[in-house]
């Protein structure tokens, strides 16, 4: 047990899987020798090799398409992207090939991959190392898509992600990356997929969340608090397939429901939380359901602080809905 | 080997002097009588189309001795990454036509499903011939990852990928050579020059001087060899294989050759082949070649001939009587294989298929009650 | 004014555009001289000749990409993708570049273009000739997303697409190309882009649609009426940006709402429009807000018949909408 | 001209016997003056980030040579699509260097309004040098479709797209030399081999034996010269630009050169680069062989380069010195030129943005009330 980051429980997860199972192996731009370019790959080249962490040409086409066939071959493949913004050259490669490869043949075929790929703002990044592309692979089926929150939760996710039989997408808030900071397991262990995590049990308001938005939704708890209201926040973490029994019951606990994310509004992922409810337990509901976002605009670089959801914004919606 | 020059084997008399393809009287008639199944395969599944049994076919005619050459050339452990208009390939290996038929009719028996459309088959058995997929270019880099997988294991296999003119457009091309060079993956590309993707002719393409010479690109050897010549392709292919299980590295074949037809049973050539090209071709028929070959050597005799041919066609046939009358896939199959288990949303929806079938009184639903 | 397909009305669409403005030109995989696969540019090359209406090589991220330096450099490109399953290929240039030109150069450069692609199921053409993408490109501000449903909005708003100063994803409903006919005027029109269209109007429960499930839920509807429930129908039409007000103003209307669309549910369009009613007149509800999609797998071949909204399954969620 | 042979014009000795680069004196200590600059330039830049007031810089040394080559071949009413090592191209066409420094800050008068990182610079005036993204390569086919628009108008402009030789695995290349190639596009491509794609050296990039090699794989006359070598970039750029504007379609243009620091501020390059590398570079710095040849043939005095010097540096620090002063953005600018038309939904999430910053006491937010 040690009291580490989340860079360095995803790095240590790597690791463990690495020295677990053989088939294991780490690519992808600058994950080599560099490590990564934000060294989550680090020591991985001298300690497992070059044919298993290892740099490629800038493709994220070939990286993918490639991991795909080693998947299919009987390598765990672990592909890197090094921003979430440079995935769209190998979006044909996921949501075509990755996602339905399975289904298309029957069974015979079945790609037990994982994407790694840092996200989000919070690095003045600008449009193109800032963004949170989630919801575009939440609509893919045949796809898992798993963000961690907590450096606990990101080991044991990512060892979850490598062991599983389907493509896995996992993406790291890198505003986090070393930020935060937990206690972790030195051995490996794994943290079930699809089931949602109780950050903070409360009975006023329940706030969806996940990945770099958790702990901008404790502070905001924290000052609701304040104000007497009790915020009962959940780290959804898996996205897809996501534990809809889990955010029902949460949404039905509190009857009001704020759903919080960085990328934009429209087409979101806080849009099929806000429908499930709606959906589902609508007759629980005594308030609207609020979704705090990005703005429904590219991903700006000065005024990222603007654009970014902040413990503010979140806190004006837990109080809107409070006191509906 | 040049990249622009192109390299036959069989001579117009059917003489291949000095040409030795390494096989035995009864290997030699077994390339034969692939293309005469393959090209009874495709006949019978224009002929299904046209009459509406199956919706819609791929037609194969000119191409078969670049995919049975090719599929001449590697092991039955190797895998092949195939193009759509790779009948003979399959059926070289010993996949039965009757499954392949099943994929044309996307039934229960189907390896898919019933989930693809016609043409897009998918076997592990007898031959890995991978899940045939719709977008263009995709297979040829995942063939690149695969075939890593075997370096990696020190495995002596290959893979082999296969795709059209159209597809050296690709990103997936771009991305596999590039890898492929870099990494001296165990892999053979082949290239299905058939003039045209679609209506889309080679000129409109590339103004490369050929497609072999896009391996240059890569650092990837190349070759291009006559496409309906198959002891051309089948030369150039064993070449390739032998590189790459030596761990040379991959190679670029391009097979020159042409699409006797449309490029679908959806499409009508007339509009944009001139006819003089497939009265050309027509004389360079890829099994009349090879039918010469065999003839001028003495493997075959005009009765074997006769005799293979009904074989062929009877096989097929048996094969469109079995796919008939197998059922359709059942309405679970909808809902499996997404993921390896069942995830709660998909088992509600699907409860809520089954329910709905029942109520409709759909034949699909079965007993009306999600099996799953 | 002529009884015209939906094909033809694209077509002819196509045509005025042309004859209207010499900076207009169409390109794609097969649509000079074949007239494109389903012959929606059919005699444009003869017309206006192969500098104006011409194939391309078989790369969709080529297309895009040469259409998007077209039109930064003032041409008027309508790109066509052949099928919108063959997309993906370009969706970094959709998503990365034309979306965001005007954003990252501070309007110094623009990108008005029109893609046109076909869409949807209903011809037996398995996982890659029946998708429904809509929802991928809804969530990239800095795109439109237009789907017309009839032969008169199909010449229309793609004309308003073509003459629109921002990139324009132009989806055309395959299955009703030459199962619906309708009056289209000869001349040149338009059809305002962000307006929806009230397709019948209905007092007890709004079902909100668009492109080739319009005719789908019509049916359900007159099944409804003889059950004595009147159904209120929406054709959204342009997706994004969404007319809210007006579907707010459906949604109260009736209070009772139902979202029917063929791409699969999670994280569907059907998500924002449900969530936008949750987030804004949620109080107006007395049902819960149903979808009717597209299950969440890949799209199957042979029970195609069974993965589509029919009438009936919509008919079922409007009946009990009602009852609710 | 040869793909792989490598093209150089300045001797060792500064002379360039027997090339005639057809420049006034003026013009050639414009492009002295303009490699100075550039130099200027980025030694700030790279300063400003390590004391903390600005985010990031992308080192330019060693590549000044490719960029103000290039730029010297074609004509202000061009197109440019740069790559984002290229200030020398703005600097040489009139772009004045606080415009430049505006976007390194980020501030109100950069032209994309502070919306992107540092170093992705977008002008229409005095040249078209447009926006620069950080995807790699998707600005390569751009190029091509702008070029198409010259051609189909009868305008003699051409566009020149730069890229690194990472860039060259992009998809965005492979389309881009694919479409050129067979529309006979006006437009010229410069790809910057500078060793390096952040980490990833050339023998892991390409297994090609050169990358002007490959535009044989698309039709794309090509050639391969000494990047260092400012005349020897000229020399195969007015070539290009020529054929280009001739109608004669695109080509492809290696120039070899080398990355003198790290990939970005972020980055460690010893980590990665052989230190032998870079002493071996160090003797080849563009603007020392420049240097060499300018006082050779006369050019340039010692004086003369002195004045020089100070005129650039201080031109420099007085941009830094107004950009300093810019204030940042108008919080409204998060809003528009998202579309033409600001669309009701996004009103909307303005009003909420400013209300919300005038509650917060933000200084950003004006007078609180959403402007548009
Ligand atoms: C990415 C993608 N774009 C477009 C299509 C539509 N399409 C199917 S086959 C084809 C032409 C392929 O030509 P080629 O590669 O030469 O193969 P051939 O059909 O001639 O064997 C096209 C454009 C597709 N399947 N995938
Ligand atoms: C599509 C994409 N993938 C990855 C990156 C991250 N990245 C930024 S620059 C770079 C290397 C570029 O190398 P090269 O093309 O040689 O240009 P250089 O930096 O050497 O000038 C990478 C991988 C990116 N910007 N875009
Ligand atoms: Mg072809
Ligand atoms: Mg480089």
């Amino acid at each position: 047990m040690a009291n580490i980051t989340l860079l360095k429980a995803v790095n240590e997860g790597l690791r463990g899987a690495m020295q677990n199972d053989p088939s294991v192996l780490c690519f992808g731009e600058d994950v080599g020798p560099k490590g990564g370019v934000f060294l989550a790959t680090e020591n991985l080249t001298s300690e497992f090799g070059e044919g298993r962490c290892f740099d490629t040409p800038l493709s994220e086409d070939g990286i993918i398409g490639t991991a795909i066939g080693m998947a299919m071959n009987g390598l765990r493949p672990v592909a890197e992207i090094q921003f979430q913004d440079f995935i769209f050259p190998a979006f044909d490669q996921i949501v075509s090939e990755a996602a339905k490869m399975r289904y298309r043949s029957g069974g015979q075929y079945t790609v037990p991959m994982v994407i790694r790929t840092p996200y989000g703002g919070g690095i003045r990044g600008g449009l193109y190392h800032s963004q949170s592309g989630e919801a575009y692979f939440c609509h893919t089926p045949g796809l898992k898509v798993v963000i961690p929150s907590t450096p606990y939760d990101a080991k044991g996710l990512l060892i979850a992600a490598i062991q599983d039989p389907d493509p896995v997408l996992f993406m790291e808030p890198k505003a986090l990356y070393r930020s935060v900071k937990g206690e972790v397991p030195d051995e490996n262990y794994t943290v079930d997929l699809s089931t949602l995590r109780s950050v903070k049990e409360g009975d006023d308001v329940t706030v969806f969340c996940y990945g770099a938005m958790v702990p901008v939704v404790e502070k905001a708890a924290a000052l609701a608090q304040e104000k007497g209201i009790s915020t009962n926040i959940v780290d959804l973490r898996t996205l897809l397939p996501l534990d809809e029994e889990g955010v029902l019951e949460h949404a039905k606990r509190t009857g009001r429901v704020v759903i919080v994310h960085e990328a934009p509004r429209f087409c979101g992922y806080g849009s099929e939380v806000s429908a499930l409810i709606a959906e589902n337990v609508i007759e629980y509901m005594e308030a609207p359901i609020k979704r705090v976002t990005g703005f429904d605009t590219p991903f700006p670089n000065t005024l990222e602080h603007h654009y970014l959801p902040d413990e503010r914004r979140v806190l004006d919606a837990i109080e809107q809905t409070a006191a509906y | 080997m040049s990249t622009s020059q192109l390299k036959s084997v069989i001579q117009a008399d059917g003489a291949s002097p000095g040409y030795d393809p390494g096989l035995s009287d009864a290997e030699l008639l077994h390339m034969y009588r692939t293309l005469l199944l393959t090209r009874a395969f495709d006949d019978m599944c224009i002929k299904l189309q046209r009459s509406g049994r199956i919706g819609f076919s791929v037609p194969n005619r000119g191409i078969e001795a670049t995919s049975v050459g090719t599929a001449s050339a590697f092991r039955k452990d190797d895998w092949f990454f195939p193009s759509y208009r790779d009948f003979g390939v399959g059926l070289y290996h010993g996949v039965d036509p009757t499954d392949m038929m099943h994929n044309m009719f996307g039934n229960k028996l189907d390896t898919s499903k019933g989930r693809q459309m016609p043409v897009h088959f998918s076997f592990v058995d007898p031959i890995h011939l991978v899940s045939i997929s719709s977008p263009i270019g995709t297979h040829i880099v995942q063939a690149v990852g695969a075939a890593y997988a075997f370096k990696q294991r020190g495995e002596d296999k290959v893979c082999m990928a296969s795709f059209g003119d159209g597809g050296t457009s690709s990103l997936g091309f771009h991305s596999a050579l590039n890898f492929a060079g870099v990494w001296k993956a165990p892999v053979v590309f082949t290239c299905q020059n058939n003039g045209y993707a679609i209506s889309c002719p080679n000129e409109m393409q590339t103004a490369s001087e050929s497609y072999a010479i896009k391996g240059l690109a890569y650092g990837v050897p190349s070759v291009r060899v006559d496409g309906n010549d198959i002891f051309a392709v089948r030369e150039a292919t064993v070449a390739a294989v032998a590189r790459a299980r030596a761990g040379d590295g991959p190679t670029l074949i391009e097979c020159v050759t042409f699409r006797m037809g449309g490029h679908s049973t959806s499409d009508d050539p007339s509009k944009y082949v001139p006819k003089e090209l497939f009265e050309h071709w027509a004389k360079r028929d890829p099994i009349d070649i090879f039918e010469k070959a065999l003839f001028k050597s003495k493997k075959l005799t005009k009765k074997k001939k006769a005799e293979l041919q009904k074989e062929c066609e009877e096989q097929v046939i048996a094969g469109v009587r079995l796919a008939t009358d197998a059922p359709a896939p059942g309405l679970e199959e909808i809902f499996t294989d997404v993921y390896a288990e069942l995830p709660d949303h998909l088992r509600r929806q699907g409860e809520m298929a089954f329910d709905l079938a029942k109520r409709k009184g759909s034949a699909d639903a079965g007993d009306g009650a999600f099996p799953l």
